[in-house]
């Protein structure tokens, strides 16, 4: 295994369990999804460093893709499909702020 | 109080299994049985992908166990959600990229995902993969028509004759005189698309298996209704 | 191995994290979704260890690409299991979702503690033992707000 | 022949796929193969007992040779749990025809096709696929009450079970990448060497957790009275009867054949004890039948922990004699149940509706408790002589909490007798009272049948069992009946 592959590893790793800790704590139930997903895909970039192509196709199909959209439609059927109301306020106001300077 | 407990007790057990990582080397493993697949996998199954001969092959009955606890699920959901969908009104029409790129892709991914499924036994990939990708390409016109329904029975009908071609094939074998779920056909042609025996076959089953059940499974999730 | 870092050592610290965080996220979280994530989580943890169980530096992936020199080859065997395990997580996970839903309908709560205080008055009235029950929880099938009274018979198996 | 047995794995995952295409075309065949598949289990496993061979076969799915491949690893225990797989897959087998009802046997078959893989696997991680596949299986079962209770206890169950198999499969990790092999028979040969330490207490404690969840042991066995309140008590007798005994069997195997060390037996003494402990106290003031055979199941799971934990195998006999004791009777006292529903108070005077229900009620509680002629008073002195004769003190405190537990056992288990026996309240209509009919109390009648033929053959079963004990104890003839490796 190269230095490279090494840093790379070190760097997914850390991203994962980011992200994990990430799905425990935020608020959002959406960005609480995509961070499990951003854990899947570390795991299958994982899988394509330990030289093991196979379980990181099905790790790409099934956990990043199919697991996602699961679990994506979860939201929506639970109705906790809700973007950060704040959020979205701030998002817009300054959008508006930007098309009065233009 | 209880998640300070709970925080704690996560963080000892960790830190436990953490110093157990000095018991073990990893990165060289000991690979009693797996050394000895190798050498064998290429005569006794005849695929190329070492990988798919021992999920096919030495340990075929698993993957029997994994396509019938995929079944059990999918059984189970159908049973929680039950039959009745309402559709209307829940969803928005999906957009013109999302409806003309539906159309496109479905027989793009339709090839990929058969493609992945035959090429099983020569390179990465295989029925699982493959099967999740026909998956995909089934479920992408939902998303597009909302107003578009899966044929429920036809896809149990692929559920239940491609799970059952898949013991068939095992049961062939003992009709053969040999063990259940012994490949057959095993020909000298490693290497080739044609090749590797029965193992095709069975990735075949199960890639439509896998295929037909997800398909369902979802369009089951987006079907029921949401709550207001 | 020239490395800073011993590869092994960074991977077998991610699986042990994840496991110990999901386990910890089922244990810990008040949200039923919640769990479900946590457990994604934890199963992840449990693969990659599989996985590292096989896995040897400097071998290739165990696909023969030349039949006459064989290289060594990183363990097949744990990334057969691993596939296995992968496709039971996403079955069982699909599982959790329509239970998930199921109570999001009758309950209209995630919330773990009430839904469990919620299905234990329920338990108790089915068995008439006396526990002091609040009367407004429900007793027998659901009288909750989210579904309209019009759509309640639509609904398939569970209608009075 | 003996290579059919794999048959009675592969024909009802067959039966439960085709059975949803069946059931669209022919209702009468639908219906009718499922029992048939099983009845053809139960004649293939009686058929090669009959055969009258005690030694134990190994057969070798795939036709690869067992480190490599997978196998089947047949001696007596395991073709008498198998039978009992089929025997009472058919006995609870959901008759009932409505528009799930396909779905519903689908998922019964695949419950007796993974109870009997779990049975018969000699392999890890087989046994992990086969245990997940139950499990799956009875989430369905256990969800198809369709009550919002049983939502919530099911999901409640999955979450316990999917932190069970995450430590299973992180247990299964652990032990691949230290010895290279998951052969059962196999991990036998080189456990001694390469197990006997920290990591494989590490493996076994995760992997206890894991299993222990079907098997009702003392931490993760929360789901037990939310799952048997809101299931069908035909599921409820299936899983308290049978696959908590054949978690438990697995654990036994693990145990003999793998983790030697004094501390995995003291471990399971310990969960052994608190979980008697906290499940018959909990069943002593439970005010429900069903609640009540629930714990108390729980108590009685932890008293074969507890003989499991003696060590030398010294308990191996009484394990497996209070496990098949246990097997009948809360089979048979679940099926009592099913028309008992509801608060014991409302039983008053059910002995003069239904006679015979409350005689077999009695007996099944006085082979509980341990009354001398019947079987469960033999199992449970086997298990009294092998715990008097420890030395250490944990065990006598174990022995200790097993006579208080039976003491409990017998006050709430003869409370419930005293009220069935008593008259109803004045006011109370006949058609008030709970009484058992029909279909249950067959079933209830047919498990008390066997209770009684036990008590009467009781030198001859003990014989069997004596030897099917000394069976389990053999490591060396495990090993070499499946002998990995060939002649290495």
């Amino acid at each position: 295994m190269s230095d490279i592959e090494v840093w790379i590893l070190l760097l997914l790793a850390l991203m994962m369990l980011c992200a994990a800790v990430m799905v425990l704590l935020v608020k959002n139930h959406i960005a609480a999804v995509a961070a499990a997903s951003v854990v899947s895909l570390g795991l299958a970039l994982l899988f394509v460093i330990m030289r093991a192509p196979d379980v990181a196709m099905t790790e790409a199909a099934v956990g990043v893709g199919l697991s996602s959209l699961i679990l994506a439609l979860a939201l929506r059927r639970l109705g906790l499909w809700k973007v950060d109301s704040e959020q979205v306020k701030y998002i817009l106001l300054s959008h508006g702020g930007e098309n009065k300077d233009g | 109080m209880g998640n300070l407990t709970g925080l704690l007790f996560a963080g000892g057990l960790g830190f436990m299994l953490l110093t157990l990582a000095g018991g073990l080397d990893f990165g060289t493993p000991p690979m009693l049985v797996g050394s000895e697949i190798q050498a064998h996998a290429p005569q006794q199954t005849g695929a190329v992908n070492i990988v798919t001969s021992v999920v096919l092959g030495y340990r075929a009955i698993d993957t029997l166990g994994e396509l019938s606890i995929l079944f059990a699920a999918a059984v189970s959901a159908g049973l929680i959600l039950g039959r009745r969908h309402t559709t209307a009104g829940t969803q928005t029409k999906g957009g013109f990229i999302l409806y003309t790129g539906g159309s496109l892709l479905f027989p793009l991914m339709m090839t990929i995902g058969f493609y992945i499924i035959f090429h099983g036994h020569l390179t990465p990939g295989g029925g699982f993969q493959g099967g999740v990708i026909l998956a995909a390409a089934f479920f992408l016109p939902l998303l597009a028509r909302p107003g578009a329904r899966l044929h429920h029975k036809t896809l149990s009908l692929i559920e239940g004759f491609a799970g059952a071609s898949f013991i068939l094939v095992g049961l062939l074998a003992m009709m053969e005189g040999k063990a259940f779920l012994q490949p057959l056909l095993v020909q000298d042609t490693l290497g080739q698309l044609i090749s590797a025996g029965t193992l095709p076959l069975l990735y075949l089953a199960v890639g439509l298996k896998v295929g037909a059940e997800l398909a369902s499974l979802l369009s089951r999730l987006i079907q029921t209704e949401a709550p207001q | 191995m020239t490395s800073v870092f011993d590869p092994e050592l960074i991977l077998y610290t991610t699986a042990i994290g994840l496991i110990t965080i999901g386990l910890a996220g089922v244990v810990m979280s008040s949200h039923l979704f919640r769990m479900v994530l946590a457990l994604v989580i934890a199963e992840a943890g449990a693969n990659l260890m599989l996985v590292l169980a096989g896995y040897r530096w400097d071998a290739v992936a165990p696909i023969l690409t030349s039949l006459s020199e064989p290289a060594a080859m990183v363990d097949p065997v744990p990334q057969a299991l691993v596939l296995t395990a992968i496709v039971i997580g996403v079955g069982i996970q699909a599982l959790a979702v329509s239970l998930l839903i199921r109570i999001r309908q009758r309950y209209a709560t995630l919330d773990r503690k009430e839904a469990a205080e919620r299905m234990d008055s329920e338990i108790a009235a089915s068995m008439g033992a006396a526990r002091d029950v609040s009367q407004d929880a429900p007793l027998g099938e659901r009288p909750l707000p989210p579904i309209p009274a019009d759509q309640v018979n639509m609904r398939g198996g569970d209608a009075p | 022949m003996n290579a059919y047995l794999v048959l009675t794995i592969a024909l009802p995952l067959l039966g439960a796929f085709l059975l949803p295409i069946l059931m669209r075309s022919s209702i009468a065949i639908a219906l009718w193969s499922g029992p048939a598949i099983l009845i053809y289990g139960c004649w293939t496993i009686a058929d090669i007992w009959l055969q009258g061979s005690t030694q134990p076969i190994s057969i070798a799915i795939g036709g690869f040779a067992p480190p490599l491949g997978i196998n089947l690893y047949i001696d007596s225990l395991a073709l008498l749990f198998a039978f009992a797989v089929q025997l009472l897959g058919l006995i609870f087998w959901p008759f009932t025809l409505d528009q799930d009802s396909a779905r519903r046997q689908s998922l019964m078959l695949l419950l007796v096709a993974a109870s009997t893989g779990l049975a018969l696997s000699g392999d890890l991680f087989n046994l992990y696929v086969f245990y997940e596949l139950a499990a799956v299986a009875t989430f369905g079962l256990a969800s198809a009450s369709g009550s919002s209770a049983a939502y919530v206890a099911t999901l409640r169950y999955l979450i316990l079970s999917g932190i069970g198999s995450v430590l299973t499969l992180f247990g299964i990790a652990l032990i691949y990448s230290k010895t290279g092999t998951l052969n059962l028979a196999h991990l036998a040969q080189l456990a001694p060497a390469q197990l006997n330490d920290e990591l494989g207490l590490t493996a076994f404690l995760s992997i206890l957790i894991g299993i222990g969840v079907k098997a009702e042991l003392f931490p993760v066995n929360t789901w037990v009275p939310e799952i048997y309140a809101t299931a069908s008590t035909r599921l409820s007798a299936f899983l308290a009867g049978l696959l908590s005994k054949l978690a438990l069997l697995i654990i036994l195997r693990l145990l003999l054949l793998i983790f030697h060390q004094p501390e995995a037996a003291q471990v399971l003494l310990i969960l052994g004890i608190l979980g008697v402990v906290s499940g018959e106290l909990a069943a002593w003031r439970a005010k429900e039948l069903r609640r009540m055979l629930a714990f108390s199941s729980i108590g009685q799971l932890g008293v074969m922990f507890i003989a499991m934990a003696l060590p030398d195998g010294a308990g191996v006999l009484a394990v497996l004699a209070l496990a098949i004791h246990h097997l009948i009777i809360k089979s048979g006292l679940f099926m009592l149940a099913e028309d008992w529903g509801g608060a014991i108070q409302r039983l008053r005077g059910s002995a003069k509706m239904a006679p015979l229900g409350a005689a077999l009620f009695v007996l099944f509680s006085l082979s509980l408790v341990g009354m001398p002629p019947l079987p469960g008073f033999w199992a449970k002195f086997t298990l009294i002589t092998e715990l008097a004769g420890q030395s250490e003190p944990l065990y006598l405190i174990g022995l200790a909490v097993f006579l208080l537990a039976t003491v409990i056992e017998a006050s709430y288990l003869f409370r419930v007798a005293a009220i069935l026996y008593q008259d109803a309240p004045r006011e109370t209509l006949d058609h008030e009272i709970p009484k058992n009919e029909g279909l249950s109390l067959v079933t209830a009648t047919l498990f008390g049948a066997g209770l009684i033929a036990a008590a009467v053959m009781i030198a001859p079963v003990g014989d069997s069992l004596n030897t099917i004990a000394v069976q389990v104890q053999d490591i060396d003839l495990y090993i070499s009946t499946v002998n990995p490796g060939g002649s290495q």
